[in-house]
Order: C-alpha cells, then structure tokens, then sequence
C-alpha cells in the first residue's frame, strides 16, 4: 500500500470505521452511564438544581484561580486544542461536510501558534505527570496511551502542515488516521471525558444546586 | 470573464532577487574576464517574479547588439549595458516564452553557425553553381 | 454479624449510580484535587489525593458496570477486589479524610469526591471496617440518647440553671411550638451558653420553642460511618419526636455534620419526605434579622474572622446568613482568602476527630488553618459548628496562638438589644 | 517514419534534422527548453545538443492498450511544429497504433523487425493499462496486451510509461475496477521503468524526460518511479494562489467573490495539496494557463488513484465518504449495547439490593 493508497483509505473506509466505532462506543458509554440511576432526592429542595447542573457545565471550565500554576498547561492545551481542531480552515471544511455548519475559520498563523503551544504544553503536562507527586501515583498505563493518542494528531498535522517529513500525502494521510486512532480510542479511555464530563457537572452542579450551593 | 481579470500576480513588488541576480552576473562577468569561461543562468529557474525580471533588465540596461532568430518562434539576443553580459529570450510558436536566459559570453551558443550546418551549405552552395 | 467483605462489596455494588458512573467516567487523573485537599496539601503524601481514595470503587464500577471492563475481567485482565484492598482503605476513607468536600468543587470534571466517599464509608462499614470509635459513638447515641453518651438528666441540668440565669423559662416536650431546637453533645458539654443565648434571642423575637426528651442530640456517628441504617434509626427519633409534638420546624444547631445529617440525608436514609422543615440555627437568626425580631444593640469591634464549617457551608448550601449576622454584630469581619464553599477545612470534622490515632496528623494539617487565620492578624475566629470550634481550639493552643474561638450564635446573644436597658 | 526509412539510416541524428530543415539553432533552443523544464544546469542544454546531434535516431516503439489517446493527442496534438513536437524527430517511431500509415498484418510485422533489428535498445512507451482480470477484455491483432507487453518488454532498454493508465493503472483501475486493470509496473519487473503519469501528461515533460534518455540517460526518479525534475514538487507548493492558503483566503464556490479574485481552491475541493506535478510551473498549451489558472482545482490526475478519491470538489480535508447513515446505524448500535449493558447493571444493582443485609448495632457492638 503505497501513500496515496493509504490516504484514500484514511479519508475513505478508515474515517468511516473511526466514526462508527466512536460514535457507538460514546452512545455505549452514556447510556451505560445514565442507565445506572440516580436515588431520587427526598429532602425538601432549595431549588430543582437543573439550571444549577446546566451551569455548572459551563462555570466548571472557568481556570480555578488558586492553583493556577498546577493548571495552567492543562487549559492551554485544552484551549490550544479546541482552537485547532475547529478553526483550521481545512478542519472546518471537514466539518462543514460532516454537518453542513460552517463556523469560519482563522488564519494559519494563529492555528500554527497554537498547535506550536499546544505540543509545548502537551511535553509540558507528560513532564509533570511524571514528576508531580499526586499525578505520578495516580497515574495508570492507560493515560500515556491517551496522552499518547492525542499527541500524535498534533505532532503529524503541524508536520504536514509544515511539509515536513518524507512526502506530504504521506504525512496528510498519517494525520487523519492518527485522527482516526484517537477517536476509536476516544470512548475507551480516560478521553470519554471530552463527552462525559457534562454528565459529570451536571450531576454535581444539581446536586449542589439543590442544597442551595453556588459552585 | 477573460483569463486576464484572474489576478496571476500574488507578488508585484520587487522582492530582491533582482539584486542577487547581479552579484551572481559580477563573480561570472569577472571568471570570462579572467578565465575566459563562459556561462549561463536561466531565469526560469530562480524565484523570480515578473517585477524582478523588470528590475533586473532596467538594472542591466541596453547594450548596442539586438538580434533575432526565427526559428519555431523567435528567440531575442541582446547585449546589456555590460558588454559580455547577453539576454537571450527563447519563444515559443505562439510568442510565449519557453525559456529565458542570461549567457555571460562573448557571442551566445544560438548566434554561432555550427560547423555542420556550415558544412551542409557548402554542400548545397556547391551544388546550385 | 451482618457485616462482611462480601457485605462491603456487595455495598459498593449497591450504591454506584449514575453521577459514580460519570465520575469515574470523567477523572483524567489530573491531580488537581491533591491541591484542594488539606490532609495532602500539609501532608505532601500524595497516597490522600482524594480520587485516588477510591480506587476500590472505581475498579468495582469498572469490573461490574461497564462492558469494556466485564470483557477485561472475562480475559483476566482485571483484578478482583480483596479483603487486604478494603483494609488498606480504611486509613484514606476514615482517618484523613474529614469529608469536607473542598476536592469537589476543584474537580474540573466537576466529580463530587465526597459523595463517593459518603458512599465507600458505607461499604467500609458493611465490611465491618468502620473504626471502633465511631462505632462507640453509634451505640451510645442510640442506647443513651447523645453522641458522648450523657442522658437527657444532663441536659435538664444545664436547662435549668439557664433557666436561672436568664430567668427565661425553657420548653421540655412542649407540643406545638414554633421550634424544635436539637443540639450537640459538644454544645451541651463544652459549650453549654448556648442555651441561654438561644432562649434569651428567641424570647426577644417571640417566637416559642422546645427541646424533646425522645430526640435533644442532632450528632449522628451513623452518618459518619456512612451507615444509612444507623443513621437512620437517629434521624427517625427526631421525625418522631417532631411528629409527636406537631412542630413544623426543626432546628439544627451550631454543628456542621448534624445540619447535613438531619437537614439533607435524612428525608433519604429514612426514604420519605419530612413533615417538617429542617433549619440550621444561623438560618433561623437571619430569618429573624429579616424580619426586624431579631434587635441587637452595639457592635464587636475586636478584628475577626469567620472560618465556614464544611457541612453547614460548603456542602449544605447556608453560606450568606452568617455574613448577614456578622455585619449586624460586628464592625471588623474580615473574610478568610478562600471562604464560604472554597473554606480550608479544619481537620477535625467527618469523625477523625473522634479517632486518637489521627491526633498527630490533625496538627500536622492544623498549619493550614492556623496560615489562613495568622495572615489575617485577627484576635478572634468566629464559627458555626461545634466540631470546627473544638478542633480550631485545640489547634490554637497547641500552636502557642493568642486567638478566641466563638460560636456566632453566642455572638449574636452578646449584643441582644437587652428590654430592661432600652 | 516507416519502419523501412529507420532502419536503412545510420546517419547521425545532426546530419537528418538538418535534412530535414530543422536548424541546429532551433535544436538548440529545443534543448534550452527542455534543459530549464527540467532544471538541469543551463550548460547542460549545449551538451545535450552535442550528444543528441551525435546520436543515430533511438528506435521506439509505443505501445496503446486499455486508454483513451488522450496522451498520444497531448503530445502530438498541436497542429502547428511546436518545440515538444521535434521530439518525433529525434526518434524513430517504429509502431504507433495511431500515428503510423501501415497497418494490419504490415504494422504487426513492422514492429517485430524493429524487435528484432534493435534488440535491447529500443525503448518501449506504453500508454494504457492492462487488463489482467481477462486477457480477452483487450488484445491488438489478437494478441492480449499482457501478452504483447511482454513480448515487447523483453527486449527493451528501458519503459516509458506514459500517463496515469499505463504507470498506475488509471481510470480503467477505478472502483471497482471491472477489468482488472494493473499498470505496467505490475507486470514488468525486470526493466527500468519511467512513470510519467498524468491526464494526459504534459507534453514537454513527455519530451524533456525522452530527450533525457536519449542523451543523459533515465532521469532520477522518485518512489513512485516518477522523474524528480517534473514530479518532485506538489502542484499546492508551486500555486501561485499559494499565497491565500497561508493568509486563509479561499473560495467558497465558483462563483463567489472569492473565486473572482482568485483566491485559493482549496475549499472547492483543488488536490493540489496531494498531487506532485509540474502544471503549476510549466503550465499547459504552450504555458498559457493550468486547471487552477482557470479557476478549477487540481483533481490529482497524475496521482495513484485519483479517481477513488473522492469528489473532485469536495475539500481535502474531507472525508471521502458520507458517514451518515453508518453513523446513524453506530448510534443505534451503540445505544442496543448502551442499553443492553444497562439493564445488566441494573438487574447486578438489584441482586446487589437483594443481597444487602442491614448493618444493624449488634454490629458496632451494642445491643439490640
């Protein structure tokens, strides 16, 4: 299989065994999830706490100012992440096929500025979690994988974007299928939580609601 | 629409290469002068933009020799301002240039009357008396 | 014997829901939560970053509630839970972790560590793992009536010689009052004031009250050992005694883990709606204060500070009201750097400090407390929960530090605008 | 150009373009040309002149099996002399399907007295692909063209593939490819091999690579056994509408506002990204304009596959598929094993239940 046949691959047959596999491994893990139940809340409620749960969605991603310096690589990944993945005028047009929506994208320079910040930060959070005491002992073979599945996106998209490496096609084509990787791997790993974690805020932002807390 | 309202032009300044273009011509200029060794360098080749091949022509200016040679084509010789220095523009059969040259020679290759070909009309001179 | 390693798992079984489910779903094992929690923090261990705590539940979740964890436990990829795991848990669970909740709201998955907690006490319990101290406060709270197992003589007592001082007279099972006041036996111990400062307020604003002889003790060690049987049986002498007296409104006093245990585990450990409102008594002063009942004259202007006891603020949701009673009484409140939901815990509450083993690290995590009160350069830190006073107390004098503790309520009854002076 | 002619000459390649009225200057300039498409060093152009006017006429012989004779029109097809076309001067072609006047039993035979009187040095040029599915699909003079390929590849110098057909199998090689179509390289292992594909290739990088043979010898060539000179850079590297990729200006349609001021292709689907040709610098018809020139993007001809990947109009980053309904069909899959799964744990949450024996006080030691 020479390049050219390894991208009509990747952009063919291997995009769409990615979406299948994510898509129904997602749909498998929320239903799973919210299948299990919540107790219902018998004490006398200070509010319903849904408009605390959807808020809390929200008001969760907003940089806990206290340990800045702990988070501080994790938000500008996360930023850098989401900067590149949806206003990279190619991944847009990807998108705008996907969906039919399209947003507008940004010019190159700031994606390869932040794709360049991304990586940076990325190093910069495996470093700590090798160092950092509580990561290091939380931390199980599975997070290198999703570090590493994540990673990968990153590196081969700034390469092809750069020509950098043996040949562009190959590159471009190693690109969507690390893509691909990462959304097979997505419901599997810790990386369900770029979806679960709604479930997750929603339930404590009500909980808290309920009893009347502002988090 | 008319193929000339698409701009083709992404660059209409001059972005220096006409300068480089010069030096080069200096170090060749002065090897024929020393050396007697001649040499060409084909515009095509260099990153130059239509601006820049302006500039460098204004840079080397107008020698005294202009000649034309029709064949498929026409192809332009002629001298710039610094004798030895030639600019040889080759056409093609619809006056579009295939190749664009500047040769650092006494008289460029295209000029000269190759020994076969002046051997062929002996030949045929021979042969009409 | 009902208790069990099979019992302790069978609970954790029991108990994962949905928010467990999406917590574990969501924990990237960031670790920002070591830096939420005091006992980490001060400790600099990182075996108390709080998530990690659970790991017996999340493999438990992980093996028994998902499909890719059956499929790994199917090929052996996955080790079942032991005996020796529960164990090992008992130190993280119960002896350095106070519940105070500050990991929950730092999660940026926004997972509710304490609600897991609360959860994996439950299955330690059933384990029959739950530390023997809090077991002897179980049974004394239920076969003698109070958490320090003094009988209700005892509080007669100090009634009566409030009744004295004051000469205010006090409700015993007085039916269909106002109020049903529930106190803790660190109240009635330590600090007994209460009493007259209660029905001192409560007699300018007029409204009635009572204790009850069947239910005078709102602590509850079943809630601390997470057992919602044992809490339970507690939480149903109170809805009994209010019950039998037909009163509408239940007071929980200046004790944090009481306020959670009464007003929002209760209605679920007993698994129906109270016919009653449950308040926290700093609620029920600021209501007053609303309501012009409640007259103070003058005003503290000693430099204070305010320290939020987790249960009553952080997790039960009364943040606002102590600040209302503190602007009323007070002209020199100054805020802690991290208040209200966000407070450092005091190391004291969620049972460890009922456990003697955990007395050196409760002065090694003191430091944080005592930084936060010592920047401030106040002389006196106010509270609303007796275990937080207690453990502030202890920290402030083993620390050689020149700070008064008090209770708001008492507070608030110093400045009663007082009938016979006005 | 009848095989006779050819064969009965040994004159040298100077000597019969002069007879035939070609001046050497016009060589000359044909070898400037060539020279600079193919980014020799300028001086090579004299040499190569020198060599080739040294040179007897090279014995080619261009073979046409499953293909349109869109690269015989491409190389031949203006009707005026042109530069590219002086390379038939140069050679001898010795068996064209279409160009040559003898046919029948005369052109097959033709061409094995060329086999046979320049044995391993004539140069073979295939265009097409071959069927390897069925020989019957297509066979010349009933004879397979597998089987004529090998025949004649036997003896050849070296093979020129010429356009996407013949070098990666083509549009005959498409989805799902009912013939079985295989490039050249797939039958042919053991001769140097020239891929020059394209649709159809562009004539002066047919001519420059064949003047390259014959006096340079076969030209570097990349994996995809492409000469480096002609294929050694993206069309997208090259574009002069490269600078509004980078500033991200792109037409959304072809008829946008965009698309009149000549903004990058990209978003209406251009492969230039992906396709390593010349078009972008040596352009088309006597270098009047290519595809994006004229407003279209680059559809990859010259690329392995082109045709299977995807629209011509669709981005790049695109998928080439509609995930649709497969997604549609994922999510409910995904939901039956959600579900499934659910009603698994609820069924284990409620064994739990039964299970559950109360703690009660006898167990902290007390009495009840």
């Amino acid at each position: 299989m020479n390049e050219v046949e390894l991208l009509n691959w990747a952009r063919g047959p291997g995009l769409a065994y990615a979406i299948i596999i994510m898509v129904a491994g997602l749909t498998l893990r929320v239903i799973e999830i919210v299948a299990m139940g919540r107790p219902k809340e018998l004490a006398k409620v200070r509010s319903s706490g849904v408009s605390d749960g959807l808020m809390m969605i929200v008001k969760r991603s907003v940089p806990e100012p206290r340990n800045w310096r702990y988070i501080t690589a994790s938000y500008i990944f996360h930023i850098g992440l989401l900067i590149v993945v949806f206003f990279f005028i190619p991944h847009t047009q990807f998108f705008r096929d996907l969906f039919g929506v399209f947003w507008g994208g940004w010019p190159n320079y700031i994606i390869d500025f932040f794709t360049v910040l991304s990586i940076a930060a990325m190093m910069y959070v495996l470093v700590q979690r090798r160092i950092d005491p509580a990561r290091r002992i939380l931390t199980r073979p599975s997070d290198y994988v999703a570090w590493v599945v994540t990673f990968l996106p990153f590196v081969t998209g700034y390469m092809a974007f750069h020509r950098l490496g043996p040949d562009y096609t190959l590159m471009l084509a190693l690109h969507i299928l690390s893509v691909e990787l990462l959304m097979v791997m997505l419901p599997f790993t810790k990386l369900t939580h770029a979806v679960t974690f709604v479930l997750s805020r929603y339930y404590t932002g009500s909980n808290m609601g309920r009893r009347g807390i502002k988090a | 629409m008319n193929l000339i309202d698409i701009p083709v032009k992404a660059l209409d300044k001059p972005t220096g290469m006409a300068n480089a273009v010069m030096n080069e011509l200096s170090d060749h200029l002065k090897r024929l002068a020393d050396e007697g060794e001649t040499s060409i360098v084909d515009l095509q080749s260099l990153p130059m933009t239509e601006a820049d091949i302006d500039e460098l022509a204004d840079m080397l200016g107008v020698g005294e020799v202009k000649a034309t040679v029709s064949s498929i084509g026409t192809s332009s010789v002629r001298e710039t301002a610094y004798r030895g220095i030639w600019w040889v523009t080759h056409y093609g059969h619809d006056e579009k240039v295939v190749s664009e040259l500047i040769e650092i020679t006494q008289v460029p290759e295209i000029l000269i009357t190759h020994m076969d070909e002046i051997r062929h009309s002996a030949q045929s001179i021979a042969a009409v008396n | 014997m009902s208790t069990s390693f099979e019992q302790g798992v069978n609970t954790l079984k029991r108990l994962i829901d949905a928010p467990i489910a999406s917590y574990f779903s969501s924990c990237t094992n960031c670790g920002i939560c070591s830096q939420a929690c005091v006992f980490a923090t001060e400790t600099e261990d990182p075996k108390y970053t709080p998530i990690r705590r659970l790991d017996p539940m999340r493999r438990v979740w992980e093996q028994e509630y998902t499909v890719v964890g059956r499929l790994k436990k199917l090929i052996g990829l996955s080790r079942e839970l032991t005996m020796q795991d529960l164990e090992d848990n008992v130190h993280l669970t119960f002896e350095s972790c106070t519940t105070c909740g500050r990991c929950s709201m730092m999660c940026p998955s926004g997972n509710d560590i304490v609600y897991m907690i609360r959860k994996m006490r439950e299955a330690l319990t059933a384990a029959g793992l739950a530390p023997k101290e809090l077991q002897d406060a179980a049974v004394r709270t239920i076969e003698k009536g109070s958490v320090m197992g003094f009988p209700m003589n005892t509080l007669q007592a100090m009634i009566d010689a409030a009744e004295e001082e004051t000469g205010i007279k006090i409700n015993v099972d007085e039916p269909n009052v106002d109020y049903l006041v529930l106190l803790s036996s660190a109240e009635v111990m330590q600090f007994n004031e209460i009493i007259g400062a209660l029905a001192q307020i409560f007699q300018q604003a007029g409204v009635t009250w009572t204790f009850s002889t069947k239910a005078h003790e709102a602590g509850n060690p079943g809630m601390h050992m997470g057992s919602s049987e044992i809490e339970a049986i507690m939480i149903n002498n109170i809805v009994e005694a209010a019950e039998e007296l037909n009163i509408k409104k239940v007071i929980s006093p200046e004790c944090g883990h009481a306020y959670m245990a009464i007003r929002w585990e209760g209605p679920n450990v007993i698994g129906r709606p109270y016919p009653f409102e449950v308040y926290h008594i700093i609620e029920v002063l600021d209501e007053l204060r609303e309501q012009g009942k409640l007259k103070t004259a003058g005003m503290e202007d000693e430099r204070l500070t305010f320290h939020d006891p987790c249960q009553a603020a952080r997790r039960g949701g009364v943040n606002q009201p102590q600040r209302n009673l503190l602007n009323m009484v007070t002209s020199n409140f100054i805020e802690m750097k991290h208040n209200r939901a966000c407070n450092w815990c005091c190391g004291g509450g969620g049972g460890v400090n009922t456990m003697e083993k955990t007395e050196p690290m409760r002065q090694k995590i003191f430091h944080r407390k005592r930084t936060q009160i010592e920047e401030l350069d106040v002389t006196t830190v106010v509270t609303m929960c007796a275990t937080c006073r207690n453990t502030l107390e202890e920290g402030i004098e083993e620390n050689g530090m020149d700070i008064e503790v008090l209770g708001l309520t008492e507070v608030v009854a110093n400045y009663l605008l007082k009938e016979k002076e006005s | 150009m009848t095989p006779e002619e050819s064969n009965e000459t040994t004159e040298t390649l100077g000597q019969n373009l002069i007879g035939n009225g070609v001046s050497r200057r016009t060589f000359l300039k044909f070898c400037s040309t060539v020279a600079s498409a193919m980014a020799l060093p300028p001086a090579a152009a004299s040499a190569m002149a020198e060599t080739l006017s040294k040179a007897t006429r090279q014995s080619v012989i261009w073979l046409s099996f499953q293909e349109c004779t869109g690269c015989t029109e491409s190389i031949t097809r203006s009707h005026k002399p042109t530069l590219e076309s002086l390379i038939f001067d140069f050679v001898s072609l010795d068996y064209h399907h279409t160009l040559q006047a003898a046919s029948g039993d005369a052109a097959e035979h033709a061409r094995e007295e060329a086999q046979k009187a320049h044995k391993g040095k004539y140069i073979l040029i295939v265009d097409g692909s071959i069927p390897a599915e069925n020989n019957g699909y297509s066979t010349i003079a009933g004879i397979s063209n597998r089987q004529m390929l090998e025949d004649v590849a036997r003896d050849a110098m070296a093979i020129v593939s010429v356009g996407t057909c013949a070098a990666y199998g083509g549009l005959p090689k498409a989805d799902p490819n009912p013939t079985g179509a295989v490039a050249v390289s797939d039958i042919i292992t053991d001769k140097p091999i020239i891929n020059i594909p394209g649709c159809p290739p562009i004539p002066v990088v047919m001519t420059g690579v064949l003047a390259h043979v014959l006096t340079f010898g076969i030209p570097e060539l990349d994996a995809h056994g492409r000469p480096v000179a002609f294929y050694g850079e993206s069309i997208h590297d090259r574009c002069y509408r490269r600078p509004f990729y980078d500033r991200g200006l792109f037409a959304k349609s072809f008829d946008d506002e965009g698309a009149r001021k000549g903004w990058c292709l990209f978003e209406v689907g251009c492969k230039g990204p992906t396709t390593f040709n010349s078009c972008a610098t040596t352009k088309w018809n006597n270098g009047a304009s290519f595809p994006i020139q004229s407003g279209h993007g680059c559809i990859g001809c010259s690329e392995p596959d082109f045709w299977d990947a995807g629209s011509f109009y669709k981005a790049l980053s695109t998928g080439s598929i509609n995930p649709t309904e497969w997604a549609t069909d994922a999510l409910v899959a995904g939901a039956a094993v959600g579900v499934a799964s659910g009603i698994l744990n609820r069924a284990g949450k409620a064994k739990a239940a039964d299970k559950h024996e109360p703690v009660t006080l006898e167990d902290m030691g007390g009495k009840k």
